[in-house]
């Protein structure tokens, strides 16, 4: 029981959108677009169980003093400002959207650290490149060559150097071995994707609904 | 909120940039509290957005504006599955969450298999199917790039071992593989400064040269 | 000296001159120019061959972390629609921020085009949530599934939605998209609605787009802050008056073109760190047989 | 080109479209208007087509009785021949007739209809995704049955699987944690799935050799399926007390706020090993360049295709795309998985064969195979 009844739904959900694709017809085709809408629904109430473990861990570090102890209280802080002002329009009506306050702090703050996080990235791209692009054999030689040809291929100042000849090499090495490449990959992934997937709706992998009764 | 010129949030925002790029040089207190700050506020800012653009215009209002129209009683449905979740946190009762995960997964799944084959398996396969008669630089190319799928794919095929011309023929894959990944990093290099420059000029020009500038 | 030191050196002495790199220009801009490619001369070749009995959907599937790669594209190809007098339809599908994107752009560049007329040659229709099933619902009809625009008026009347029912009538889709939603107006509007889409991506998706590109699922791909800064250069040189805004000093700052000088410095800067380990490299290795 | 209609026309016999046919006027511009449902869609379109030359402005009209009230639906030219009408409800009889103007006249063809736009059950241009999927299918349930069967089935040895064995064991030499990060997508993404199976092999390695391991998380369905896997993998490996609700932790739902997170408990608590496998976006680098500054071992494992080249720069092993579908298939223990990935395999050769095949007729200038395989 436990286990026949969330097995017979995948399978009968899960190739509910594969006869949809088929069959355009109305009554088909109306179901598909609720259930499209009614998964985010779902996903929608799974956020608060991630909530209940963040919070529960931050209070009992702070309650014990562990170390660093202070710094949950920040994280508190921020959720419980931005969660409040985030609900408080729907709650009370009041908003049709969100509260000003709310997209101040978003732009401000949680925006900014976003970029800035983000923006790590233009760093760890250069100290990567530093240590891996190492001629040490066939392969990594093929990989240095092909970065610097594309590094210089992207900028201004590589045709300047070439007399033009940049770019047009590197779109070459975009447009024909990368895009091999590439379609080599996402021919593979996705063969492998769906024999995954058929797994799953047959009920032959289900490692996700865990073992026990 | 304009203190020197420059509005308050113009500061927060300056000093939680200045507290992120501070973890280059090593960890520390600053980065630690804007590290804490951030998964506060994002997980809280999230707690907003799901309310607001996805429980409210999905569920709530539809609800509140007439249980029967539009068939709108069904979302008790999706409502029912979401709250079953919650069920893991009774023994007892825990396989019930179970339900909502296998009509979640079981959905997904066959969405993007669909997609996969019919988006992206046939027509990348069609397009593989190029002219190599026509003569001139071109059809050398089209060879080049039937190549190149096809030593790929034979990398990635696992029932025999990569041994003799399959083994010649993986290798060349790999090498195909190596182009491939040399060539996406050295192109995306572009796109992580590109973020930087953002950054850097906000706090430049948004920052430092109003407060010269008075 | 000892040379395996200088081969692990301090990845901070990396960051600190990568980050001089990027602060020179941004004070002082240089200006170095750039060649087209293909990928972006597809799609101002499609804009060119479209008129005012056109239109063209505009989708911004971007948020605020990805502004300084794909503002200044959003403005070149807006610049270049309105220009040519095209039907524009704007809209979101990114869940964060995608939608305040498409806000501020369409207000920066509606102010120089004082001649159009907001709901007959161009709207902003706004966010819509679901990412794929709006797309889908698109194919039926554009009213239904934004039955308001951006700020809430009914878009019902308006002559461009009355128009411009569904696919049929749209004669490019421009996604201007980070992570996966520019590849699902690919693989699943032009794909099942043969309408041809084209898309503006960060460079980071760019690659896996070329094959994309290549069966022609997208006619064009704009990559990342370079696509954009040839994009600029393809409009520039067509149209001396769009130029001109590009030479306002305010624009100059934020411009594709200016930015290229940054990036042509950090590029250098990290090809000439990857010379030095390999010299370094070598180096050791023959010290090591020695 | 009419070899390959033979199939889907057989399919569409069982949904013929009901068409009327209207009478040619000698003279007019346009002729022979013919107005039928709209084969192979959901019910929302008539379509209209007629013969005609040369670009003579006309209008659609439409009513819903043969001489009532014609309303305007849309304009076109004599040359379109052809309009799909997709303002029509469904299931409502229209009759139509085509307007134009010569000279200070204007002049009508003969009406056609009714006609009424009705949900067709199937969509005949995705015959080649049909028997694709149905040839999918057909090879995983067949060679899974095959393995069921007991018969052997040979798999080569995929090296990403030695790299994760050898990369636990270093972490239970050093006394030191595992972090295991499972992507930042929901259970929607099927590298996820695939992840939390490679997670279940992992943990319970560490159950065994009592090696700490953390998985924290940024989606929250993600951290309640892992966390029941876990659970499940310390109880099979018979120790179910060593399990720890700490083991499985939530972070937060921001990409760049969950890096930022686990980059500084890479830095704060250097983990031995970090595996990265799942689905990934931009944080892959921020991530693997702080786990290997931060001196870890690190395996990593994506179908997202533009984070591969970072992960392969930094890891010290990457299971690349199909890899890392086959690696769950493999580790799960259960030999039956295995005829899956044969069935990939076969999938690959018959793709080859297909692309060999279309670029052999098209050499010899038939492009048959290439038009088959165009999907819409």
């Amino acid at each position: 029981m436990r286990r026949t009844i969330p097995l017979v739904l995948t399978f009968v959900v899960g190739m509910y959108p594969v006869f949809a694709f088929f069959v355009p017809h109305n009554v088909i085709s109306n179901m598909n677009q609720r259930l499209d809408t009614y998964l985010v629904i779902v996903a929608a109430f799974a956020l608060p169980l991630g909530v209940v473990n963040l919070v529960g861990m931050n209070l009992s570090k702070i309650k014990q003093k562990k170390s660093g102890w202070p710094y949950s209280i920040v994280l508190l802080a921020g959720l419980a400002v931005m969660a409040y002002f985030g609900v408080v329009g729907v709650i009370t009506g009041q908003y049709t959207g969100f509260h000003p306050t709310f997209e101040d702090l978003f732009e401000h703050m949680v925006s900014p650290l976003q970029a800035t996080m983000f923006s790590l990235l233009a760093f760890y791209v250069a100290s990567a490149a530093y240590r891996a692009f190492r001629a040490r054999n066939v392969e990594a030689t093929i990989l240095l060559i092909a970065a610097i040809v594309v590094m210089l291929g992207r900028i201004p100042f590589g045709d300047m150097l070439t007399g033009g000849n940049m770019t047009p090499l590197s779109e070459w090495l975009m447009d024909k071995p990368n895009a091999a490449a590439q379609r080599g990959i996402i021919i593979g992934a996705a063969l492998g994707a769906a024999s995954m997937s058929i797994r799953v709706i047959l009920g032959i992998e289900t490692t996700y609904l865990g073992k026990g009764e | 909120m304009e203190a020197t010129g420059v509005s308050i949030w113009v500061w927060v925002n300056a000093f939680l940039t200045l507290c992120i790029l501070s973890f280059l040089y090593k960890d520390n207190p600053f980065f630690r509290f804007a590290e804490s700050l951030f998964a506060g506020m994002s997980l809280g800012y999230y707690i907003g957005i799901v309310t607001v653009q996805t429980l409210q215009p999905n569920l709530i209002a539809p609800l509140k504006q007439s249980f029967t129209a539009n068939y709108n009683f069904l979302l008790l449905i999706p409502m029912a599955l979401g709250i079953m979740l919650y069920f893991r946190y009774i023994a007892r009762v825990a396989w019930v969450a179970r339900i909502a995960l296998a009509v979640y997964i079981g959905y997904y799944v066959g969405v993007l298999m669909m997609q996969k084959i019919h988006g992206q398996v046939i027509p990348q396969t069609r397009d593989t199917i190029m002219p190599i008669t026509t003569g001139g630089i071109d059809a050398l190319w089209n060879i080049l790039v039937i190549v190149g799928v096809f030593s790929v794919l034979i990398y990635f095929y696992f029932s025999i071992e990569h041994k003799g011309i399959v083994g010649k023929l993986s290798r060349v894959g790999i090498w195909f593989l190596m182009i491939s990944f040399g060539a996406s990093f050295g192109y995306t290099i572009m796109a992580r400064i590109s973020l930087l420059m953002g950054r850097f000029s906000f706090l430049v020009n948004n920052w430092i040269r109003p407060l010269i500038s008075g | 000296m000892d040379i395996d030191k200088l081969l692990y050196i301090d990845r901070r002495i990396i960051y600190l001159l990568v980050a001089i790199g990027a602060l020179i220009p941004i004070i002082k801009p240089i200006g170095l120019p750039v060649v087209p490619t293909d990928p972006v001369q597809g799609l101002f070749d499609k804009v060119e061959s479209l008129g005012p009995e056109d239109a063209v959907v505009i989708s911004y599937d971007y948020g605020p972390s990805s502004e300084p790669e794909l503002n200044p594209m959003s403005e070149a190809i807006l610049r270049h629609c309105f220009t040519r007098r095209i039907r524009v339809m704007i809209m979101a599908i990114f869940p964060l921020g995608g939608v305040n994107m498409a806000i501020r752009q369409v207000e920066k560049i509606e102010a120089e085009f004082p001649g159009l007329v907001y709901g007959d040659d161009y709207v902003n229709l706004g966010y819509k949530d679901g990412g794929q099933a709006p797309m889908k619902a698109m194919a039926v009809s554009i009213e239904e599934v934004f039955p308001t625009d951006v700020e809430g008026t009914s878009t019902d009347g308006m002559p461009i939605v009355e128009e411009i029912r569904n696919y049929d009538d749209v004669a490019l889709v421009i996604s201007l998209a980070t992570g996966i939603i520019g590849e699902w107006w690919a693989d699943l509007v032009n794909a099942q609605f043969d309408v041809p889409v084209a898309v503006g991506c960060t460079a980071v998706s760019a690659p896996k787009y070329y094959a994309f590109f290549r069966s022609q699922q997208m006619i064009a791909v704009l990559g990342g802050l370079r696509g954009a800064a040839e994009y600029e250069e393809l409009v520039k040189r067509k149209y001396p008056k769009i130029a001109a805004t590009y030479e306002k000093p305010e624009q100059k700052v934020i411009s594709a073109t200016t930015g290229m000088d940054v990036q042509s410095i950090i590029h250098v800067i990290i090809i000439a760190f990857i010379v030095f380990g390999n010299i370094m490299f070598f180096a050791s290795k023959k010290k090591g047989r020695g | 080109m009419s070899r390959f209609y033979i199939f889907p026309a057989l399919i569409l016999l069982l949904a013929v479209p009901w068409s009327v046919y209207g009478q040619v006027e000698p003279g007019a511009p346009v002729g022979s208007l013919r107005a039928f449902d709209t084969p192979a869609d959901d019910g929302t379109g008539v379509t209209l087509e007629w013969t005609g030359e040369g670009e003579f402005p006309i209008r659609v009209m439409r009513s819903t009785a043969r001489l009532g009230d014609y309303q305007e639906v849309s304009e076109a030219f004599a040359f379109d021949g052809s309009y799909v009408d997709r303002s029509v409800d469904r299931g409502t009889e229209y009759f139509y007739r085509l307007e134009y103007v010569v000279g200070t006249d204007t002049l009508v063809t003969e009406a056609v209809g009714p006609v009424a736009a009705v949900g067709n059950w199937f969509r005949t241009y995705r015959v080649v995704t049909l028997v694709g999927t149905i040839v999918m299918f057909t090879l995983v349930i067949g060679f899974v049955s095959v393995a069921r069967q007991g018969r052997e089935l040979y798999i080569r040895k995929i090296s990403g699987l030695n790299a994760i064995n050898e990369a636990v064991g270093r972490a239970t030499e050093m006394g030191k944690k595992i972090m295991y990060i499972p992507g930042i997508l929901s259970l929607s993404e099927i590298q996820t799935i695939a992840s939390l199976s490679i997670l279940e092999h992992i943990a319970k390695l560490t159950a065994i050799y009592g090696t700490d391991i953390e998985v924290p998380n940024k989606d929250p369905l993600v951290f309640s399926a892992a966390r029941e896997t876990v659970k499940q993998a310390y109880l099979e490996a018979g120790k179910p007390d060593q399990f720890k609700e700490e083991m499985v932790t939530y972070i937060t739902y921001d990409q760049f706020a969950y890096a930022a997170s686990i980059t500084a408990k890479m830095v704060r608590e250097k983990p031995a090993t970090n595996f990265l496998i799942g689905s990934f976006f931009a944080e892959s680098l921020i991530l693997a360049e702080t786990g290997q500054a931060a001196g870890a071992i690190q395996v990593a494992g994506t179908a997202d295709i533009p984070q591969l080249p970072f992960f392969v720069t930094t890891c010290d092993y990457t299971l690349l795309g199909e890899e890392l579908y086959a690696a769950s298939a493999y580790l799960s223990r259960e030999p039956v998985l295995l005829g899956s990935i044969k069935a990939q395999d076969i999938a690959k050769v018959i793709l080859m064969a297909i692309m060999g095949l279309g670029i052999v007729m098209l050499a010899f200038g038939s492009d048959y195979i290439r038009t088959i395989l165009t999907t819409r």
